[in-house]
């Protein structure tokens, strides 16, 4: 019986906590030494901080913290063979995959649509409507937003049309889930079918087989002026898109949005108990309708960055389940807009990262593409774990 | 209390009433959940509605607050007839409402569940939580309701989360407040802090509908008692010359028992031992500290106190549900510390949970596959891996019958139940299984009266036939009806044994955690 | 997730590309070379034409995939206007629909059906054998590998790897004239197509500049242009300075990226020089000239039982599209390698990426 | 208790989110909902949405009856009635064995996600399921080329089922330990197993076919490990016996769920994890092996597809099949239970191949239209599937429904 009481005493002490996160952070540094602009080519040094990475995340473990714990010995141990293989391969290769200042421009670049959406996706279930349609809502944007540049000759008024479609999607999802206490998954799921007929349906009408002409006027980059041309920081984001920038500011904005202002207190309310929220007065379902459109209209300005700012045209499909990895993002996130920022860029890290990595295995190439969701995967049970959703989300309210 | 209260109606006579209602109706379909209903409530006075279960309160007072619209009848706030469509109108005209469920968002501060819809904000819509604090130690000041505005809902007592609700109620300008069953989670010492609180209120000159269904505390409280029965008004009567049996009879309809007949217990050998337990809660906080007792064949243990000193955490253990960090368990010989519920059911612990919903029932499974839950592994009802359906059915058919479940057979939704056949399903499953010891945590909670009846004649039957019996319960009379010995809890200790004829001050003393003289 | 509701033509080898009207927009040579007298067939078809019926089956990806799926139907639709067969086109929008659509046609009397993509040749294998009377040619797959051996099935086949060698060497011309060192291709998948464009592409451009290096990535997708744009982007990172795209709608991407950089792109399998002026040229491969010709064969009684038709250079299954204004000043280089291969002077082009 | 109070009750009780309900997991609520409601609402409803994608085709200038009944008639479901003779009849008996084999992998991914909304899981994870269970099913399909068939095609099977309940069993075993949510496991799994697939059999991958060097494929199944045929032309992918094995499947899901205390203790443990681990029922362990057994299902899936008729898996195959994506649909049209799962499979199954083009004539509806009208309907059926609302309305069409919904919506709040 002493014996439970000793291995769970540590556990009442903050350190074990702090231990599993140093033993993360080592585990990242026992493997960026080997990088450039570093290059250390033995394993030694990394070895040596790979090993303090796991016994710090062994104490940890002992000391009942435990996903952080196993996180810090699983990435210790990834780092050390990262590292290993690293130290192997040629340097030449190393500086063509990992020129920092490329991984972050790709980097954002993968980030920005799925940041979008999954910010949509916080403000409805944070109001308490599940937003499985994000896919077909991101995929409205994606056609429409296109459509609208190239009919209204305009990048702006594209988006402006964009955001309409994905408004009138989610309105869509919004009555049925509000109005009809639809279940939300469901009703989710006809969405994204839905509007993968509908998109499908207008470019084949509108655009035949030439698919959609080139020069539309596009969403362009922001040239910032004094970094542009700075080494790291201009190779990163000297010369980002807007909507990237549009989509990291809205994470601030929509933390203040959410936990400081009196509208974001009220949708809180709204999502964790729309019974007390309606005692005082609110209106729980108008707060919803609000909800679930703005996060069809922020879905849907990812799908426009997808089509008119990041390549151009559209395709059938062109969101490929980008959506769901915005669902995704939102829980690992645990439905914070900086949580789902940190989600969005892993991802898109690891993205940009198995795009080059065929430069040391062009066998394996396939397997890189795979990275991405590999290491969601291993963040989510080893760092990110339970996460509590908002109490009320799934719930239609019944109004008496 | 007594010499605090007015005489309510005479001087207000001249005054006329904050509020009425007029012959309200409200139906839902064919059914008459109000039927022509009058009402009225005074500045300083508290008006209680008294009934059971289900004789229309709550629906009355949903009227009252904008939940419900009535198919007929009139609200008239300060002589002027209004129309309440929804509560922001109710909260407009100043009236506040106390839930019996509390209306609060459970992961937010008290400061913000305080002003959630009524916001101080700076420019631009940014919160202005300063402002918010401020107000509520204002308010709590000048009420005497401490609370801390920073505290997470979820983590205050329910005593606390109450208070947060009249706070609420009176930080928008209530005039008028109905406190829904106010008193049915609090513990004995809270109950009295509320009272103290409605009494100042009342000399500030609020108008209170107090909502109950416990004759005691509304003779107490209540300068007027309208009786509700079925939907109907029955009578409005002054507190004074009321006796809980006049009520009583108001309320049922008949006379009624009121106290439980039971003979001298024939206590034998110890069932359940446990020995310096302790067990942490889930924020890993010590919630029994060092619990050593037993419960012997044929006798009833209650286990006295105030809501959250470990008792959940007490009960959780001892079914196996909660692994303890220290101590010893034996349940008739066999050591089940950390084995799980299922070496408990195999000791032959029965467990009848405080939560019906959220433990006791699979609501949308049928009565019989409910009725399973317990012993679904003996023999009887599956072999090697198959459920014998039949059986299974045509025990739970026995069982209701025994126990006079109404409102459907084994095949019916355990969901179509009322609440105190539901209470009777949980209780014959876990009687069915023929336990050795009973575990009943607020065996009555949210019960009528009618079905406390059956409960404590029930308990005090199976205690004859020779069970031990652990009884967990926040309700004061209930303990002293039924226990044979009283342990009173404190923070995880157990503050010392009484008798069921200790005093009331002993018994709250050691509630309170100040150490008495163990007794008897 | 599941959602990857990829219907659009993820087929290999659809190497595909914007088709406007390609028949019209041939650029260099193509037509001279129709073999066969039948170019003013349409009126001397005679009834026996007309009751000759083709079928075009295509892959999933539907009519508009932007690639080979839309050149076979514009060929199906040439030989319905010129030489008065009846045709008719059924789109599968899943593996299962091939042996179904095939099968249909062959019921229903068609007397030759055309199977495009590789994907098809297990499910026309084991309809030619139940259907011995109806022909088959199957574009892009290879007659000889059928495992039934049918006989009543031909193979179209090209050799992609001239038309990219063209692409190379107009490419390394580029490279050489401006001092850049480096140019690159995206393939949508390793597969030999697309190996066999690549492949040619790097022999031409070191034909025309030794010093040049050649980058070559794989999009994994046939689709999704962002991939391609990546990929694209990541070369040029490494100092390309033309990017050969050989990845059907998702070497799009590719392009966009050469246009948004500044460099020079290179289109696939139809003439793709509408992108803008940044498009350095085209490496075509006319799926709809092999269609036409292999029912005018087919209808001439010519057929390659069990057997493979090439189409290259010398038939005019394979070109290359118009030359932007950054390589016109190489026509004449690039008029003469056309011929050379055509005269067989430059032969064994190298068909498999290292 | 009179029934008049406890009417009163349970609607005051509607206003209550609190005990139980905190407990409740969002699937299991939905378990619960969409087994509510009988026959009638889901036929009802997908009446409505043939009536909705009916004005779809009308408003995009189409006559809905001729293209419907083009629809119909290329499901070959004409062919039961016996008016239909010669060679109508042989082409209405092909085409309902290629509606049938759609059929077969949609109920048993259906049967996947149903076990899991039954357990109060969300498994998206279909996809990879059915994935993994094709790679296993044609690698062990193409090897032992010498085995009996019976015994070839049991190895293949129940391989494939192994394969898909390891990869469900780990986004059961990760929400069983460490709470992983099982939305973004399964997700993440999808692709994962996407992309090792591709990697076996792309070119140069430890599985490709060594006969095709140049394709990117797998080895073809063997002789051996075929499933039989038993209507229609076997080289003409007739109809093998897949269909049986996935009613049986279906079968098993009834069974399993209402026979067995291993289904009993699923479905407490998803309608009530709270009281399902009070009655001593291991939630942890009951969520993994709710996950095994569907993937399990989907794997069975992908074997029925890979024996049956498909012999060989394409890379492109792997990256463009959306089974598992249909599968969720299914399961919510058939509300998670065993009948409706099989009738919404075929539902789908007559949907995708009615729609073919071989069906439509082009020159009434252009046949790139009318793939993506068909995502418009399944659109619109689960659309309409998600809200009983609509088709009750249209049930009762009388002032008596709006009393219906209360009752409903109160006993549904109370409930919890």
């Amino acid at each position: 019986m002493s014996v439970g009481a000793i291995a769970v005493a540590p556990g009442r002490v903050g350190a074990p906590r702090h231990l599993g996160i140093a033993g993360l952070i080592l585990a990242v540094v026992a493997w960026v030494i080997t990088l450039p602009p570093m290059l250390v080519r033995t394993a030694v040094p990394s070895a040596i901080i790979g090993v303090l990475a796991m016994l710090a995340g062994a104490i940890a473990f002992v000391g009942d913290e435990r996903r952080l714990g196993s996180g810090a010995i699983g990435l210790g141990l990834l780092a050390i063979a990262g590292a290993t293989g690293n130290t192997n391969s040629s340097v030449a290769h190393l500086k063509v995959v990992f020129t920092w200042s490329i991984l972050v421009a790709a980097m954002l670049r993968y980030a920005t649509p799925l940041l979008l959406a999954a910010l949509g996706g916080i403000i409805s279930e944070r109001s308490g409507v599940i937003n499985i349609g994000l896919e077909g809502m991101m995929l409205m944007g994606a056609f429409f937003g296109i459509w609208g540049a190239d009919v209204l000759h305009s990048w702006v008024l594209g988006c402006l049309v964009a955001i309409a479609s994905g408004a009138l999607l989610a309105l869509v999802h919004a009555w049925f889930s509000i109005h009809l206490r639809a279940n939300q998954v469901v009703s989710g799921t006809g969405i994204n079918f839905l509007a993968l007929g509908i998109t499908g349906y207008f470019f084949i009408a509108d655009y035949g087989s030439n698919g959609t002409p080139s020069g539309i006027s596009q969403v362009p980059g922001v040239k910032l002026p004094l970094i542009q041309h700075v080494g790291f920081f201009g190779g990163a984001i000297g010369n980002a898109n807007l909507l990237t920038w549009i989509a990291l500011l809205l994470v601030p904005a929509l933390t203040v949005f959410l936990f400081r202002t009196r509208w974001g207190l009220r949708l809180r309310a709204v999502g964790e108990k729309p019974r007390a929220a309606d005692t005082v007065g609110l209106p729980v379902l108008r707060t919803r309708y609000f909800a679930v459109v703005a996060s069809g209209m922020l879905a849907a300005l990812g799908g426009a960055y997808l089509s008119d700012a990041f390549v151009g045209s559209f395709n059938q499909n062109m969101t490929e389940g980008r959506g769901f990895i915005a669902l995704a993002a939102v829980i690992f996130g645990k439905w914070r807009p900086v949580g789902a920022l940190i989600a969005v860029l892993l991802f898109g890290f690891a993205s940009a990262l198995g795009d080059r990595l065929p430069t040391f295995s062009q066998s394996a190439a396939t397997l890189f593409q795979a990275l991405p969701y590999v290491l969601t995967l291993i963040a989510v049970a080893g760092v990110v774990g339970r996460s509590r959703a908002p109490a009320s989300v799934g719930i239609p309210y019944v109004k008496e | 209390m007594a010499d605090s209260t007015r005489p309510a109606l005479e001087p207000r006579a001249s005054t006329r009433p904050a509020l009425e209602l007029r012959g309200i109706t409200k139906k839902f379909g064919s059914v008459v959940a109000n039927d022509r209903v009058d009402f009225d409530v005074y500045p300083g006075e508290v008006h209680a509605l008294l009934g059971e279960n289900g004789a229309g309160k709550s629906t009355l007072v949903s009227v009252l607050y904008g939940l419900y619209t009535p198919n007929e009848g009139e609200i008239v706030v300060d002589g002027r007839p209004v129309e309440i469509d929804s509560p922001a109108t109710a909260i407009r005209l100043g009236i506040g409402m106390v839930h019996q469920h509390f209306m609060l968002v459970p992961v937010m501060t008290v400061a913000e569940n305080l002003v959630l819809g009524h916001e101080p904000t700076r420019s631009g819509g940014l919160l202005d939580l300063k402002a918010a604090r401020a107000r509520v130690r204002e308010i709590s000041e000048r009420y005497g309701l401490a609370v801390d505005p920073d505290a997470t809902i979820e983590d205050v007592t329910v005593g606390t989360q109450q208070r947060v609700e009249i706070l609420r109620a009176l930080y928008r300008g209530a005039r008028i407040l109905v406190l829904d069953e106010p008193t049915a989670v609090l513990t004995a010492q809270e109950v009295q802090e509320l009272m103290d609180v409605l009494q100042r209120l009342k000399q500030d000159g609020t108008g209170i509908v107090f909502i109950s269904h416990k004759l005691g505390e509304v003779l107490q409280v209540a300068d007027r008692i309208t009786v509700l029965r079925h939907g109907r008004k029955i009578d409005t009567v002054r507190r004074e010359g009321a006796t809980e049996q006049s009520l009583a009879r108001l309320v049922v309809g008949r006379e009624v028992l009121l106290t439980v007949e039971k003979s001298q217990a024939h206590a034998a050998e110890p069932m359940l031992v446990v020995e310096h337990l302790h067990v942490r809660d889930d924020r890993d906080l010590e919630a029994v500290d060092d619990v050593s007792l037993s419960v012997r064949a044929g006798e009833i243990v209650a286990i006295a106190g105030v809501d959250g000193n470990g008792q959940q955490e007490l009960v959780e253990a001892i079914t196996g549900l909660r692994a303890p960090a220290e101590g010893r368990i034996v349940v008739d010989g066999h050591d089940i510390t950390r084995k799980g519920v299922s070496a408990a059911t195999d000791a032959a612990v029965a467990h009848i949970p405080e939560d019906r919903h959220r433990r006791g029932l699979v609501l949308p499974f049928t009565l019989a596959e409910n009725l399973a839950l317990r012993e679904f592994r003996r023999p009887e009802l599956s072999a090697r891996g198959w459920l014998r359906t039949g059986r299974i059915r045509s025990r739970a058919t026995a069982l209701l019958r025994e126990y006079d479940v109404r409102g459907g057979g084994p095949d019916a939704y355990a969901s179509s139940l009322s609440g105190g056949n539901q209470q009777k399903v949980a209780i014959a499953r876990e009687i069915a299984s023929d336990p050795k010891l009973l575990v009943a945590h607020q065996p009555t909670r949210g019960l009528d009266v009618g079905a406390i009846e059956f409960v404590h004649r029930r308990l005090i039957e199976e205690r004859d036939r020779g069970r031990a019996i652990l009884l967990v319960s926040l309700e004061y009379e209930e303990v002293r009806s039924l226990a044979d010995r009283i342990l009173v809890i404190y923070e995880g200790r157990i503050m010392g044994e009484f008798a069921p004829d200790a005093s009331e001050e002993e018994l709250g003393m050691a509630m309170t955690g100040r150490q008495a003289a163990a007794a008897g | 997730m599941t959602g990857r509701i990829r219907r659009v033509g993820l087929v290999a080898l659809a190497t595909a590309a914007l088709a406007l009207g390609v028949v019209a927009c041939g650029s260099s040579s193509t037509h001279t070379t129709g073999g066969s007298a039948s170019g003013s067939g349409g009126g001397s078809s005679s009834s026996s034409a007309s009751n000759f019926k083709v079928g075009v089956v295509t892959d999933i990806g539907g009519l508009n995939d932007h690639g080979f799926n839309h050149l076979a139907y514009m060929g199906l639709l040439q030989a319905e206007q010129k030489l008065g067969i009846k045709g008719r086109v059924l789109t599968s929008s899943s593996g299962a629909d091939y042996l179904p659509n095939l099968t249909t046609l062959a019921r229903d009397g068609y007397n030759l059906v055309i199977p495009v993509g590789f994907l098809m040749a297990d499910a026309t294998d084991s309809v030619a054998k139940a259907f011995p009377s109806v022909k088959f040619a199957m574009v892009d797959s290879d007659a000889t590998m059928e495992k039934g051996d049918p006989k009543n099935v031909e193979g179209l086949l090209f050799e992609e790897q001239q038309a990219g060698y063209l692409a190379g060497y107009l490419a390394g011309l580029y490279a050489k004239s401006k001092g850049y060192k480096t140019i690159s291709s995206v393939g949508g998948q390793k597969i030999p197509p697309v190996d066999h464009y690549i492949a040619g592409y790097q022999a031409g451009a070191k034909a025309a500049d030794p010093g040049v290096g050649t980058l070559n990535g794989y999009s994994q997708d046939f689709t999704d242009q962002t991939k391609c744009k990546e990929v694209a982007l990541n070369q040029i990172q490494q100092g390309s300075k033309v990017v050969f795209q050989v990845a059907g709608g998702c070497g799009l991407g590719a392009l966009s990226a050469a246009q948004q950089q500044g460099i020079q792109g290179i289109g696939v399998d139809a003439d793709q020089s509408y992108l803008g002026s940044y498009i350095l040229t085209s490496a075509e491969k006319k799926v709809d000239v092999a269609v036409f010709h292999a029912i005018q064969s087919a209808l001439a009684g010519h057929f390659t039982p069990g057997g493979n038709v090439t189409n290259n250079i010398n038939n005019g299954g394979i070109g290359f599209g118009k030359i932007g204004p950054a390589g016109l000043s190489f026509s004449p280089q690039i008029a003469k390698v056309f011929a050379e291969i055509k005269s067989g002077k430059i032969a064994n082009i190298p068909n498999t990426v290292p | 208790m009179s029934t008049l109070e406890e009417q009163t009750q349970g609607d005051v009780l509607a206003g209550e989110e609190d005990g139980g309900s905190a407990s409740l997991t969002t699937p299991a609520r939905l378990g619960a909902y969409v087994r509510r409601g009988g026959v009638i609402v889901p036929i009802l409803t997908t009446l409505i949405a043939f009536i909705a994608g009916g004005l779809v085709v009308l408003v995009t200038g189409h006559d809905p009856f001729s293209t419907y009944k083009a629809i119909f008639d290329g499901t070959g479901l004409q062919w039961v009635f016996p008016w239909v003779t010669g060679s109508a009849r042989s082409t209405a008996a092909f085409n309902l064995q290629q509606t049938l084999i759609a059929t077969t992998p949609l109920i048993l991914v259906g049967l996947a996600v149903a076990f899991a909304f039954r357990a109060g899981l969300f498994n998206i994870g279909g996809q990879g399921q059915y994935t993994v269970g094709g790679i296993v099913s044609v690698w062990l399909g193409s090897s032992f080329a010498g085995l009996p068939p019976v015994l070839h095609i049991t190895v293949a099977v129940v391989g494939a089922a192994l394969a898909g309940a390891v990869w469900a069993g780990i986004a059961g075993a990760l929400k069983a330990s460490l709470g992983v949510n099982e939305v973004i496991s399964t997700i993440m799994l999808n692709w994962i197993a996407i992309w090792a697939g591709v990697y076996l059999f792309g070119l140069g991958g430890p599985l490709q076919d060594a006969h095709q060097p140049s394709v990117p494929t797998s080895s073809s199944v063997s002789a051996s490990a075929k499933l039989p045929v038993f209507w229609g032309n076997a080289q003409l992918q007739g109809l093998h016996i897949g269909l049986f094995i996935a009613l049986a499947a279906a079968v098993v899901f009834w069974v399993l769920l209402n026979r067995t205390r291993l289904g009993y203790e699923v479905r407490a443990v998803g309608l009530n994890p709270d009281a399902a681990s009070y009655a001593g029922m291991s939630v942890a362990r009951n969520y993994f092996r709710a996950m095994a057994i569907c993937g399990a299902f989907a794997g069975i899936a992908a074997a029925m597809d890979i024996l049956g008729w498909k012999f060989s898996l394409f890379t492109n195959d792997i990256q463009a099949s959306s089974v598992g994506f249909l599968g969720i649909a299914v399961a919510l049209l058939g509300r998670n239970t065993a009948i409706g799962t099989v009738l919404a499979a075929l539902l789908f199954g007559a949907l995708q191949t009615g729609t073919s083009d071989r069906f439509l004539d082009p020159s009434v509806f252009n046949p790139n239209l009318a793939s993506n009208l068909t995502w418009m309907i399944q659109g619109l059926i689960v659309l309409l599937v998600s809200t009983d609302v609509i088709a009750l309305k249209v049930l009762h069409s009388g002032r008596g429904v709006s009393l219906v919904f209360k009752r409903r919506a109160a006993r549904e709040e109370a409930g919890r």
